[in-house]
């Protein structure tokens, strides 16, 4: 085990413990999926169990939950904000829309593919997602976190260059900022 | 200077003892406040693990000094104010000497304010318009409570002729009746304005997400957030153990002390989970009012 | 069906009465429409309202006949004491669409302005309201008009999942995925 | 040149906002002198595709126009519709429809409830009804398969019967949850801090909700009485005996109080439509759905939704798609310029209690 | 020579000539009157305190030289009143009218060392008369448009001298001496009402340049009015003559009586306090709200004389030593804000920290100061006046001090915020750091600030000795200023400064070392426009800093306090004072002569009557 190279130190180990088991998630309804969130953090299905808990800003925010389709208006303020986000942080893809445009697939206004424009970690099908199933998304990013491997962040910082292009080619006359985090 | 070492490894050792016993309070408020909304809620130890996540988050941007130093000023004044404070009868805990022959009760009402402003200085710094208006809501309603929270300080002052803390404990023990009960009305005004002190509903203004998006502290992550949930739970502890030692009588064990703090930690709790929230004004005014009242009352039944 | 129309006969030869050049029909029940050239909209609403009694605005629509080349604008007003519903209806030019601004008369109508300018181009001389409403930068024809195809907008600006072109059956695509092209970073740190 | 006074974002990314808009504020201290809406952060350009699909397949489209209350679109269009083709629609399918619109009702009010709570901080009556009203969507569930997205009432009709058993179901969970709102009112329209903050905030005056076309509970909490179940009754609600809440102010207050009284007249009436429910067929089958065409026409179909009264104004030119599905929500009165005004003058602190009595939902401003 | 001539004849005559080079060689100017108060300080601090000067004129003898209270008080004179000459030499660099400016500015210094080394009431009186004039001639130095608000001070000047005057005059009649010593010996043998009359006469004379509520009204244009440079000065000492005066006339007149004469004095201070921090706390502008805030320490130092405990009083004096070194901070600091940033408007102005860093932590020292937080020296005045008034029952006092001191922290914060915080907008881009003369007073009396939090002794001691004059016994231990570092109140409760200093800066330091280090390298800083701005970037014409009425909330819950005391009565008569003013206007034009002519008239009226009811 000593030996093994991808073993975790002890230190890792418990930044990992901890990181999966307090996830601050962003407050930013982007679309109707936001519509479960508050089943899910309530009293029958309660994620707060699971150490979840709502941030109001995205300095304190570990999580971004993409609550279903992005317009392109929204698309801008969800880049901000993730880029405004402190490492480590992590994105999880909310229904069908998230994934490849679902229902809305030939319309002129949302995105259809978001790990094109911010890297994503974990995405939870359906129109929409059950609770359960949000738990189960929440449940496989701590499981991805515990082994190290949720790592969109430092994805997104090297390869910025491709993602600032596909988000150029969306984002018209809209500063994108100096890159900060 | 061994003294010295074992001064400071015994600081070292309430410190902790303040900031575990704070986490878990908070903790077990997350639990208490879960378990009336029908809800599991998250484990006792989920502070400890919120608070070293914030610490081990990369904390890569700040806005200046000021906003750097701001989270620093506010540990420093609860560790401060916690080394004045005596934790159990008699001083200290722990090899520790507690320092409150140093200080007495009205440098800790200013130790216990220093914090504050000294993290509006870091939100002010930040230039969020959010934390600008959380500290000025902070702010006036601390003028709001520190009235009461004073009258009742200085109304125990004048009936006992003390105003150091151990004095007070060392009445309490000579005498064998609590504070709480020479001068009821003190307690009363005190524990209102207790209500403000720790920020919970109805008094929870300042970081009201709804309105003003977690207020002063809307640009503090990282390291700075964890610094001030550190801090906050000590200083959740002193404002506990100070009531404790003042209206009643101090604990001679941890587990007196733990039992006496808890109980009354669960007034503002339990007040705090059935009630919205106040604006500002209204805050004020609601401790111009009856704490005041109660105040004036217990000013008279101390002169008299 | 048509012994109940007596409301909306009323209605309609009242309006008749009072405008020359407009055709009213009572066509069901609750439901009155008013055909009226653009010049006499306002002043058959100012009518209704103030002398009829149909205080309220229910919606203001537009709709694009592209095969006439005009837009058609209808205004539906309800009144609280009659409860019926009447359509004024106006058919403007579409190569210069304009329409008089008549949200000094029901204050809501601004908001209907503003999304009909936006989504039809269809311009209100003298109307105050800020320019974007819902789009935001949007260079392109106004999507609303039935000659904006928004399947060619969509396929020239945002990225296709693989597996989605025909946008029929994905079973078989995604059969046949390991076609797909994966960026070289991400093969890095693919999770396989 | 800069504003003089402070600028503040509320929103898209606030916790306090009502869904994903944004609201521009300027503030002088804490009172609003300025407040300009933002919307179409969700714009998906619903009108748009409505326009490329079938009439069937408008059908996944509707329920999403508003995300909380997903079946007034629904029925609303399907009047809309009828009303052109001239389709009837049996007994027991008004029945199942108003059955299915009041319980949409009631977990709207219960979601309502836990907004105008939370907005003050007091999440307790939140977690409470937002926790209950999973029973409610647990009956959703049971009845069409979809928790929130329910496509269930179609033109002619609903799409399936009850199942068995389910009327007893209702019934249980109807007497479950009347027992909670008490709970729930006794907590937030009992508390004195609740009473104070919503005295006298927000205030709508009669003059002016006519002149801006308030609807719904807005409307009803300035002391007018209008009700689309009442002034036009569709399905099955003039067999109904139901009374409109109307309370005088035109604040927040008000607005919650008429709330109080009708989320106890919902439960009443599913009580009375499950008691009623007349057997028989439960839709007026339409010929091969994906050929079914609609002769040339158009109509305002409407109905009352939570937050008042929903239309649709649909267009058919004769063929097999629509020419024009045209949604107005309540919020598209109340969200934009009505808002602007009413903030005017308020206190910071109560700019989300306010969007929260007025129902702003932005999914149907910009659809 | 005699230094105390020697003194007052370099102040005055350095203040003509000072006048005359900036007519014929004004590059001299500056360095000469640095100069002057160089060699005046170095006197004073030489100054021999048996020294004496005896004289006579027109057969009434009058007699000059140091008490030690005087004394104490001229320390303040002699350090304020160099740094914010040496502050005012950079400050003023560019302004007209500078040779009218130095001669009024060493005028009041001579002026207020006369005050302080009479021992007779005539020179008192002249010497009060000299300093109300030149400090009246600074105040309307800006210019036409403020001569309204000069002359609401001078107004009230007079009122006070006409009221001194006539307690002088008094005095005289009965006793027939006008020295001090005399007096103060004498005075008992008058029947009480004459007694009350006298202190109330003297008190209301004194009370004028205290700002004590009633006659507040003036100071808060005055002092925002006049050139920050000479506002330190203003507000820092001149201001304390009327302290000086006030515990003149409390110990020597009032002491021992039972008149309730202390209590009224000590709740007028209160009041003022409480109502000037309310005030304070809804101001705009930075000059503005240092002002009212001005008045409210007086209140305290009021009420520390007032309360004649010997912690009281040593509070008293303590924070009006403490005062004249952070307010005279302040004012320098906000004099540089305007000078380098071209407006002290808080709603304008934000974020100058970056520009003006140094500024801004004087600033900060003297904010703390102020506030009376640990471990700074405001903490060692504010802990000895609450101890006096607990020990000695005064609780309702002391819940008005605590009130006004803890609505001290929101003006204190806002100034702070208004100023030095919030967004760096462009159109402060191009301000820069004060010049290093303008910085070394700021940061000489920030130092003070700091000092005295661990070692009140450094000034406690003066006190103690000027305290003995005043009639109180030494409480304090026999050790070095360094030693004194533990506080007593009467119950033997104490407060031991060095401890609060090494537990505050210790873990302050190590928490600050950790902040730093953890994660130091990847750290950076960002603008204030890189804010969490709900998600939107930040438009140019977006005012992200939240400036214009900061407390409106506070505002709300105290409105009906202040519309109920102030706007009824204060409005109403400022109102009409302001109608008044304009009839005064016309006889007064503002000129001098006229005043000294009225005066005179006054003068002799008093004594035509005086010797008819008086029989003198």
């Amino acid at each position: 085990m000593y030996n093994d190279k991808n073993a975790q130190t002890i230190v890792e180990y418990i930044q990992n413990f901890t990181r999966k088991n307090s996830l601050f998630m962003l407050a930013y309804g982007t679309g109707c999926g936001a519509i479960e969130l508050p089943a899910t953090l309530t009293s029958r299905y309660d994620a707060e169990r699971l150490g979840v808990r709502g941030a109001a800003t995205p300095r304190q925010a570990d999580l971004l939950l993409i609550t279903g389709y992005l317009s392109t208006k929204t698309l801008k303020r969800v880049i901000r904000v993730y880029e405004q986000m402190q490492d480590p942080k992590y994105v999880i893809g909310f229904g069908s829309c998230t994934i490849n445009g679902g229902m809305y697939w030939d319309s002129y206004n949302t995105i259809k593919l978001l790990d094109k424009y911010i890297p994503v970690d974990v995405y939870i099908n359906g129109c929409m997602p059950r609770p359960e199933s949000v738990i189960a998304g929440f449940k496989e990013l701590q499981s991805l976190i515990a082994a190290g491997k949720a790592d969109g962040a430092a994805k997104y910082k090297e390869n910025l260059e491709w993602y600032r292009e596909n988000q150029k080619k969306v984002l018209k006359n809209w500063p994108l900022v100096e890159y900060n985090w | 200077m061994n003294t010295i070492l074992f001064e400071i490894l015994g600081a070292i050792a309430t410190i902790l003892l303040a900031f575990t016993v704070g986490m878990f309070y908070g903790g077990a408020r997350r639990k208490i406040i879960a378990r009336i909304q029908n809800r599991v809620g998250p484990p006792v130890y989920q502070n400890f693990i919120d608070v070293i996540k914030l610490y081990s988050k990369e904390t890569s941007i700040h806005h200046g000094a000021m906003q750097h130093m701001g989270p620093v000023f506010a540990i420093t004044a609860s560790v401060t104010s916690l080394m004045f404070v005596p934790v159990l009868n008699g001083g200290g805990w722990f090899w520790f000497d507690n320092l409150s022959f140093s200080g007495d009760l009205i440098f800790l009402v200013y130790m216990m304010v220093f914090g504050s402003l000294g993290m509006a200085l870091g939100a002010g710094q930040t230039g969020n318009p959010n934390s600008a208006i959380g500290v000025t809501r902070g702010l006036s309603q601390m003028v709001g409570y520190e009235i009461p929270f004073v009258m009742s300080m200085v109304a125990l002052m004048t009936q006992f002729h003390t105003t150091s803390i151990t004095g007070m404990m060392e009445i309490q023990a000579q005498s064998g009746t609590w504070m709480m009960f020479s001068n009821p009305f003190a307690f009363i005004t005190a524990v209102l304005a207790m209500l403000g002190m720790f920020h919970y509903s109805p008094f929870d203004i300042v970081h009201a997400p709804a309105e003003v998006a977690s207020g002063p502290v809307s640009e503090f992550g990282g390291k700075y957030l964890g610094l001030m949930m550190s801090s906050g739970s000590i200083f959740a502890f002193v404002k506990l153990t100070l009531f404790v030692n003042v209206f009643m009588g101090g604990a001679s064990n941890l587990i007196e002390l733990v039992v006496k703090t808890f109980a009354l930690y669960m007034i503002p709790v339990l007040y705090g989970v059935t009630s919205p929230r106040y604006r500002t004004e209204q805050a004020i005014t609601y401790f111009w009012k009856w704490p005041l009242f109660f105040g004036v009352i217990s000013l008279l039944w101390a002169a008299f | 069906m048509e012994t109940s129309l007596i409301k909306e006969e009323l209605l309609a030869q009242q309006l008749q009465n009072a405008f020359e050049n407009i055709v009213t029909e009572a066509v069901r029940k609750d439901t009155v429409f008013a055909y009226a050239s653009k010049e006499q909209v306002s002043s058959i609403l100012l009518y209704a309202k103030e002398k009829l009694g149909y205080k309220s605005l229910a919606h203001m629509s537009c709709i694009d006949w592209l095969e006439s080349d005009e837009f058609e604008l209808v205004y539906i007003i309800w009144s609280p004491e009659t409860k019926l519903n009447l359509f004024v209806k106006t058919r403007i030019d579409r190569q210069n669409p304009e329409m008089e601004n008549m949200d000094m008369i029901w204050r809501q109508l601004n908001t209907y302005q503003r999304e009909i300018r936006e989504m039809f181009g269809v311009e209100f001389p003298g109307f105050v309201g800020e320019k974007e409403f819902i789009l935001e930068d949007w260079e392109d024809a106004p999507p609303m008009r039935r000659d904006f195809d928004t399947l060619e907008y969509v396929n020239d600006t945002f990225f296709e999942r693989e597996g989605r072109e025909d946008k029929q059956d994905v079973r078989e695509r995604i059969a046949k995925r390991s076609g797909e092209e994966i960026p070289d970073f991400a093969k890095k740190y693919s999770r396989e | 040149m800069r504003e003089k006074s402070t600028t503040l974002y509320l929103g898209p990314q606030h916790p306090g906002i009502t869904g994903n808009m944004m609201v521009k504020l300027q503030l002088e201290g804490d009172t609003i002198v300025k407040a300009t809406t933002h919307v179409g952060y969700l714009h998906r350009a619903f009108e748009k595709l409505i326009e490329r699909r079938n009439w069937m397949q408008t059908t996944t489209i509707l329920c999403r126009f508003c995300v909380p209350e997903p079946d007034p679109p629904e029925a609303a269009f399907a009047l809309a519709v009828e009303q052109i083709e001239g389709r009837e629609v049996p007994e027991r399918g008004k029945y199942l429809r108003s059955l299915v619109l009041e319980l949409a009702r009631l977990q709207s009010f219960m979601l309502w409830y836990a907004g105008q709570s939370g907005s003050t901080g007091l999440y307790t009556v939140g977690q409470w009804s937002v926790g209950d009203r999973n029973y409610v969507l647990d009956l959703f569930e049971e009845l069409t398969g979809g928790r929130i997205y329910h496509m269930y009432i179609w033109p002619g009709g609903v799409r399936r019967d009850i199942p068995e058993g389910f009327e007893d179901k209702v019934l249980r969970t109807m007497d479950y949850i009347e027992k909670r709102i008490d709970d729930y009112d006794r907590m937030m329209f009992d508390s004195a801090i609740f009473q104070k903050r919503a005295q006298g905030v927000g205030i709508i005056t009669k003059e002016k909700a006519m002149e801006w076309g308030v609807v719904g509970a807005p409307l009803r909490g300035c002391g007018i009485g209008h009700d689309v179940r009442k002034d036009n009754p569709y399905d099955a609600y003039d067999k109904l005996d139901f009374e409109m809440g109307i309370f005088e102010g035109g604040d927040v207050w008000a607005r919650a109080r008429v709330r109080q009284f009708e989320i106890r007249q919902t439960i009443s009436m599913i009580r009375q439509l499950i008691q009623n429910l007349p057997s028989g067929d439960y839709l007026n089958k339409m010929p091969n759905p994906m050929k079914w065409t609609i002769p040339a026409g158009s109509a305002y179909g409407k109905v009352e939704s939570v937050r008042g009264e929903f239309g649709f104004h649909v267009v058919s030119d004769g063929s097999d798609k629509p020419r024009r599905v045209h949604a107005r929500g309540p919020a598209y009165v109340h969200g934009v310029s009505l808002l602007e005004d009413v903030l005017i003058g308020q206190n910071l602190a109560d700019v989300s209690f306010i969007m929260n009595s007025l129902g702003v939902c932005p999914p149907e401003i910009e659809r | 020579m005699n230094s105390l001539i020697l003194i007052l004849i370099l102040i005055f005559g350095g203040g003509i000539i000072s006048f005359l080079l900036n007519k014929f060689l004004p590059i001299l100017r500056d360095a000469f009157v640095v100069l002057v108060m160089l060699a005046i300080s170095y006197l004073f601090f030489t100054i021999d305190h048996a020294e004496q000067f005896d004289f006579e004129i027109g057969g009434i003898s009058l007699q000059w030289g140091f008490t030690y209270a005087g004394y104490l008080f001229g320390i303040i004179v002699a350090g304020l009143g160099f740094l914010s000459i040496l502050y005012s030499t950079a400050f003023m660099k560019g302004k007209d009218r500078l040779g009218y400016f130095y001669m009024n500015f060493l005028f009041s210094i001579g002026a207020m060392f006369g005050i302080l080394m009479s021992r007779d009431l005539v020179s008192l009186f002249f010497f009060w008369e000299i300093m109300t004039w030149s400090s009246y001639f600074i105040v309307i130095y800006s210019g036409k448009e403020v001569n309204g608000r000069g002359l609401k001070y001078i107004l009230f000047s007079a009122i006070g001298a006409y009221a001194m005057l006539m307690a002088i005059v008094i005095l005289y009649g009965f006793i027939g001496s006008f020295m001090l010593e005399d007096v103060f010996n004498s005075i008992y043998a008058l029947s009480t009402g004459y007694q009350i009359a006298i202190a109330v006469l003297l008190m209301i004379g004194f009370g004028v340049k205290t700002a004590i509520m009633p006659v507040h009204v003036w100071a808060p244009d005055a002092y925002s009015e006049s050139p920050m440079a000479y506002t330190a000065l203003f507000s820092g000492a001149l201001s304390k003559m009327g302290v000086f005066g006030f515990a003149l006339v409390l110990f020597n007149l009032v002491s021992g009586q039972n008149w309730l004469i202390n209590e009224i004095v000590a709740w007028l201070a209160a009041i003022t306090s409480v109502l000037a921090t309310f005030y304070a706390v809804i101001q705009k502008d930075a000059k503005k709200l240092l002002a009212y805030s001005s008045i409210a320490q007086l209140g305290y130092i009021v009420v520390g004389l007032a309360s004649g405990t010997y912690l009281g009083v040593m509070a008293g004096i303590f924070l009006a030593v403490l005062h004249a070194v952070f307010k005279g901070t302040l004012f320098m600091a906000v004099g540089a804000v305007e000078r380098q940033a071209g407006t002290t408007d808080m709603t304008q102005v934000s974020g100058l920290i970056r520009k003006m860093p140094w500024t801004f932590f004087a600033t900060l020292i003297s904010i703390i100061t102020l506030a009376g937080i640990p471990p700074l020296g405001g903490f060692v005045g504010k802990w000895m006046l609450y101890e006096a008034l607990i020990t000695s029952d005064r609780y309702y006092l002391v819940i008005m001090i605590f009130l006004s001191s803890t609505a001290a922290f929101l003006y204190s914060y806002r100034i702070l915020f208004g100023l030095f915080l919030g967004q760096e907008e462009p159109e402060f881009a191009h301000v820069k750091e004060a010049p290093l003369v303008m910085l070394i007073p700021m940061l000489l009396l920030a130092g003070i600030s700091v000092l005295t939090g661990s070692f009140p002794g450094l000034v406690m001691q003066p006190i103690q000795e000027a305290m003995l004059v005043l009639g109180f016994e030494n409480r304090l231990p026999d050790m070095d200023w360094w030693q004194l570092t533990v506080l007593f109140n009467t119950w033997g409760d104490k407060v031991v400064l060095q401890n609060v200093m090494i537990s505050i800066m210790g873990v302050f330091l190590v928490a600050l070392t950790f902040i730093t280090i953890k994660g130091y390298k990847k750290q950076r800083y960002v603008t204030t426009k890189d804010i969490s701005s709900s998600g939107e970037i930040i438009q140019p014409e977006d005012n992200m800093t939240f400036q214009i009425d900061f407390y409106k909330p506070f505002e709300r819950a105290i409105w009906p306090m202040l519309k109920r005391n102030i706007d009824t009565y204060y409005t109403e008569f400022g109102n009409g004072l302001e109608a008044f003013f304009d009839f005064v206007k016309r006889i007064y034009n503002g000129n001098g002569q006229f005043y000294a002519i009225y005066v005179m008239a006054f003068l002799a009226l008093l004594l035509l009557a005086g010797s008819e009811y008086f029989g003198f």
